[in-house]
């Protein structure tokens, strides 16, 4: 095992996998020279050269078009979006084109490519810079979507999305970058679409998604000291292809089931696992199902007012402390 | 055999440089605006007999500019069409009865009607897609080029879109990343003149749509007839050639105009007839017919091809209307390379 | 009462509107000269003149910058996006530039414009021209969104929307455009944030959104017909603001809870609401909670292949008599 | 007092055209350099010291720009500018400790800690927002133009952005859309030569980005020195001066550089030190210092100028230090125009 950050973990996953295939190339902004705004990809260029890593202009639509035409001609590209919010610019590519022509073509074309990208909260960069997108990616048709919670992850689930044959929308928690976490050595891979039990609990289940598994955890910690009560936490990691088994299982268990978004309300992966309950779980429930999120607010700048909105542990423990009461 | 053709910077003139072109790639020029021409007519037919559902865009009266560029490829490069794109990927070399079916929504079509008139792609054949949400495909078509460049394969990529699709931010955003990686892809705006309803001139701030943007991306400006097929096909291979040698990308506008409406709904009435009348009488084929006949080519020859091409559409016809629908399983499947479509274990 | 179509109702609703406040001006592809191409906006170049009647360049981004910029500038502009497939062209300006500066700005700036669009399939257009993104709004903080299901109400919340101070986004069902139905003459203006039920039963509740509000009435005439079961049918109309009260009245009456959304699976709106009836119904539920939707594919072209996608009213009766079974 | 003025199309050089600038002007023009300057400057310090967090961009170097369009303006224009926008929103007349208010997250901040740095706005004075996603604020300008236009106010509105947006789609639409609408908007290119890390021109089909793009608009290149605020506050009144009589839009790309990184985290080592140095000898303020002072204005004046914003700063400064972290409750109120937040009954 090595002690990797988050950040340092994406870039061993690149360099894992553009060692391995030639057809890996890697292109977005101020990822070659200056080694990725958040500096996740230093030294790529070094290893592997202008023709394989390669910086644009700002132009997310041609950055990402490339990606889709060089992928369903043989390369495995991989683009980087510097801030997922910035999707929005070439979300015509992504949800329109990517997503299904593969469909379209009764299945002529592949598009096995990575849209790596920075997500979500915390880092007080304000609306624009916050966001977490997950979900506007879940609800197309088309792709998967990956949001890994710790650097093992980060490298075993990246390099799983490099070599899936299908598009991949790889969102890295932009206030993880800087965590340690221990990554196995050597060539290390993860499946897509297996959830991962991160806290074993028998009164509740937990499910959370990346920098919300974290929150999670520090809340089982407080149910279990403070309130006796038992939380199992569940990392969901990927939502497509999701582990409904893995969920259902546990919550089939324990009886109650809370989610921990970290998105704005309306329309969350919570809300989506959720209904998957209510329809398959019914009679197994002991209690109704809860979601924590942020309000559907987007979030704001200031320290304390960012703090506010986003779910905090104590706002998790809060609402499963009212769930088992 | 030599023979003359004449070219223009400006298209609505008529006289130009003088160049050699083969009998043999003129009779395949003709046949293929020929072929073009048939298999439009026809899906216009099937629309007016109810076949046809949803919506389709025909090219009528854009022949030469598929054809010209269909005869200059290698077959080995990609295209990449819009909605309006039946004709550039018949070019390619996709079956009459594989479009027709796939318009007809049958399972002989091109995609067993997943697609549709809209989406017409086959990929054996490089046609790489048609795409129906404006703008879209000319990024794609950078991003094959940039494949191919970077494979060593001296592919080339043909991007092909309209005049209103120069107004919008992809087409921007293409060009000048296609031009810093010096990308091997030709970009043609075929300018009809009109998007749906409205003229290009009344929403554009220039005169030729793609042609005076192309020294924006540091291009040398190209304007052609794109009803001369002789000289879409001699632009198309200089374009081809300067890509696939390295010389990175080339814009073109070829000059034309539809027939018809923009869709099947539209009687097209937004044009004045004085302009309507000036290009029917401009139709490439016709007018191309005549020029082979002037150059000495026999009349017979160029029966031959009519009454060959209008047999092969009957029965390309009466393949995609005999025809099933697709299997309703299909619906089902191929989201995903593994052939599902399941989200959830 | 007029009869008027449902493509007729918008023309009425806009130019109600054009009469009446000479700040509200309306741009986009085609509208004016050509009248749109689903002929929703015939005539009103000619009464309302070329001042306030605008074709544009194919340049949604242009379109829907040029409506925040003039509606926080003093105007109330209307934006047509020509089919709702297309917002993912222009979904930066939208969700968040549009949907975030009134908070960003702590509320210095007012956004009160309408964008328009012709949304869902039915239509055999293939998958980039049928979608129903109505989902991709309600996800993001800071836009209302509205999808009639009948002439009516097309032309009364189509009031409403404009005169809101808020953004709304407006979705037109285009396989409706061609439906008659009644519209109050005179002045019409119904308040946006109100579901309707628009048939009262006892055994289930179905929540129901635009075109598949037709659908699941002929799908509880069945239920009733045929098997005796009794569904109060919700007609759901706008997802933001969401009328959470009548529906929860609803379920808490029948006890039973089943929604039908045209929208690929993932993350709808029915979701939403499966996950607030878990929450807050959970001890009146008799059943499981039911969502009917599209499954998680892009739609094809071809009418069978489309119709076997789509919720049907016998996919509907299936999924309710399963549920009461 | 009739003065002489250098201006030249190529920004790197410096003679040409002589005109006449108010002494009065002149003494505004280095006010507002120099406030824009100490208040750029006390950002960073106050970065250094931990009480800015998030982001934030500065326009250290690049003051001559903000300064000379900010005192051409008519009060009631508009302005749109980026997240590098402290300058651009500070000369519209917000006071300095609103802004380093907002950029520490306090209760006196321009937006209450909801916006922070890269939104500073104050509908106000006219300054309708910074906008952090590339490109946006193009068509945005473009519609409160039409706007204005619409309304006959005679405001113009200008938008400032930098080199590197010039290569995303909304650029390309809102130039053609605002030259076909011929909208009163004055489009400001400052030309940095970098984005954030990479350089402009190894991703740019042209050398002068924007420049060199104008004519794909049908508009007149403008290419100024975007140090000389002399420059830039003729070439800001021409063109205001055009839109306001119904002339329609101007592109001006006015080239200058930033005497730091591009964010708080950057120290900027991708620049050659030769050419820093080069910049940094062409500072837009110390330059014109001497240039009025060779112009006979008096030491004193500039020094009281300098005095009384040093310490003008100083006050603003322990103005927004004192302020309170905002209220938590604002986090919930102002999403909607009735000032709630909620979403359902
Ligand atoms: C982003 C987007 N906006 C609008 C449309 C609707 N639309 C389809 S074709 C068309 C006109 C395109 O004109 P042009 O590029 O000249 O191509 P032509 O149809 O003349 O071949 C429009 C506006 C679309 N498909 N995509
Ligand atoms: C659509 C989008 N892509 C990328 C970014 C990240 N980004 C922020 S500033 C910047 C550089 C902008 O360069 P330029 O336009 O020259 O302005 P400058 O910062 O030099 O003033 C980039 C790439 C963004 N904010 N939005
Ligand atoms: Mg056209
Ligand atoms: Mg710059």
């Amino acid at each position: 095992m090595a002690q990797l950050t988050y950040r340092e973990a994406v870039g061993e996953g690149i360099a894992q996998e553009m060692r391995r295939d030639s057809n890996v190339v890697f292109l977005g902004e101020d990822v070659a020279a200056a080694g990725g705004v958040f500096k996740t990809t230093v030294g790529l260029l070094e290893e592997f050269g202008p023709d394989r890593i390669r910086d644009t202009p700002i132009s997310e639509q041609a950055i990402i078009g490339a990606a889709m035409g060089a992928s369903m001609t043989g390369l495995r590209p991989i683009a980087e979006i510097m801030f997922s919010d910035f999707f929005a610019v070439c979300w015509d590519l992504v949800a329109n084109q990517i997503a299904k022509t593969r469909y379209m073509t009764d299945g002529q074309c592949s598009f096995p490519l990575v849209l790596r990208s920075a997500n979500g909260g915390g880092s007080r960069f304000g609306a624009q810079h916050s966001q977490s997108i997950e979900n506007w990616a879940m609800a197309v048709p088309g792709l998967k979507v990956v949001a890994p919670s710790n650097a093992a992850d980060v490298k075993g689930l990246l390099a799983a999305s490099i070599r899936d044959p299908d598009p991949v929308m790889f969102f890295e928690q932009k206030s993880l970058y800087a965590i340690k976490g221990e990554v196995p050595e050597g060539e290390h891979v993860e499946p897509l679409g297996v959830a991962n039990i991160v806290r074993s609990g028998t009164d509740v289940t937990i499910g959370a998604l990346a920098a919300m598994v974290p929150r999670a955890l520090k809340a089982a910690e407080a149910l279990q000291n403070e309130h006796g009560v038992s939380a199992e936490v569940v990392d969901v990691r990927c939502l497509v292809p999701l582990d409904t088994q893995t969920i259902l299982e546990s919550v089939a268990r324990t009886g109650r089931f809370v989610t921990v978004e970290e998105n704005p309300r309306l329309c969350g992966w919570g809300a989506e696992l959720a209904s998957i309950v209510a329809e398959e779980l019914f009679w197994d429930l002991d209690g109704p199902i809860v979601r924590v999120t942020t309000p559907h607010i987007p979030l704001p700048s200031a320290d304390e007012l960012e703090d506010a909105l986003m779910p905090s542990p104590e706002r998790i423990v809060e609402s499963v402390k009212h769930l088992v009461d | 055999m030599e023979e003359t053709v004449t070219t223009s910077t400006d298209p609505s003139e008529g006289s130009g440089d003088i160049r050699y072109i083969d009998t043999e790639i003129r009779l395949k020029l003709y046949r293929t605006m020929y072929e073009c021409r048939v298999l439009e007519q026809r899906a216009y037919d099937l629309f007016m007999q109810n076949l046809v559902k949803g919506t389709s865009h025909l090219a009528l009266g854009q022949e030469a500019i598929a054809a010209g560029f269909g005869v200059a490829m290698r077959q080995d490069d990609y295209t990449f069409c819009t909605y309006r794109g039946h004709t550039h990927t018949y070019v390619r070399g996709v079956s009459m009865e594989s479009i027709l079916g796939e318009l007809m929504g049958r399972e002989c079509g091109l995609l067993r009607g997943k697609g549709g008139s809209m989406h017409l792609t086959s990929v054996e054949h490089g046609a790489m897609g048609s795409y129906a949400i404006i703008g879209a495909h000319l990024p794609v078509a950078a991003g094959a080029a940039w494949s191919a460049q970077y494979r060593g394969t001296g592919q080339v990529t043909v991007c092909f879109f309209g005049d209103g699709t120069t107004n919008i931010g992809a087409f921007h955003e293409a060009l000048n990343f296609a031009v810093i990686w010096k990308l091997p892809v030709v970009f043609v705006c075929e300018n009809n003149l009109y998007m749906e309803y409205t003229a290009i001139k009344d929403v554009t701030a220039v005169e030729n749509p793609a042609a005076d943007r192309a020294e924006a991306y540091g291009l040398e400006p190209i304007l052609i007839d794109g009803n001369d097929v002789d000289v879409v096909y001699e632009a198309a291979g200089v374009a081809l050639d300067k890509a696939r040698k390295g010389g990175g990308p080339s814009l073109i506008e070829a000059k034309t105009y539809r027939h018809g409406g923009h869709s099947r709904a539209d009687p097209g009435k937004y044009r004045p007839d004085e302009e309507l009348q000036g290009w029917l009488a401009r139709d490439p084929i016709p007018t191309y017919r005549e020029r082979l006949i002037s150059l000495g080519i026999e009349d017979e020859s160029l029966e031959a091809i009519e009454s060959e091409t209008d047999a092969a559409i009957d029965a390309a016809t009466e393949v995609a209307r005999n025809s099933p629908p697709p299997p309703v399983d299909i619906a089902h499947i191929d989201v995903w390379a593994d052939g599902s479509a399941s989200w959830r274990n």
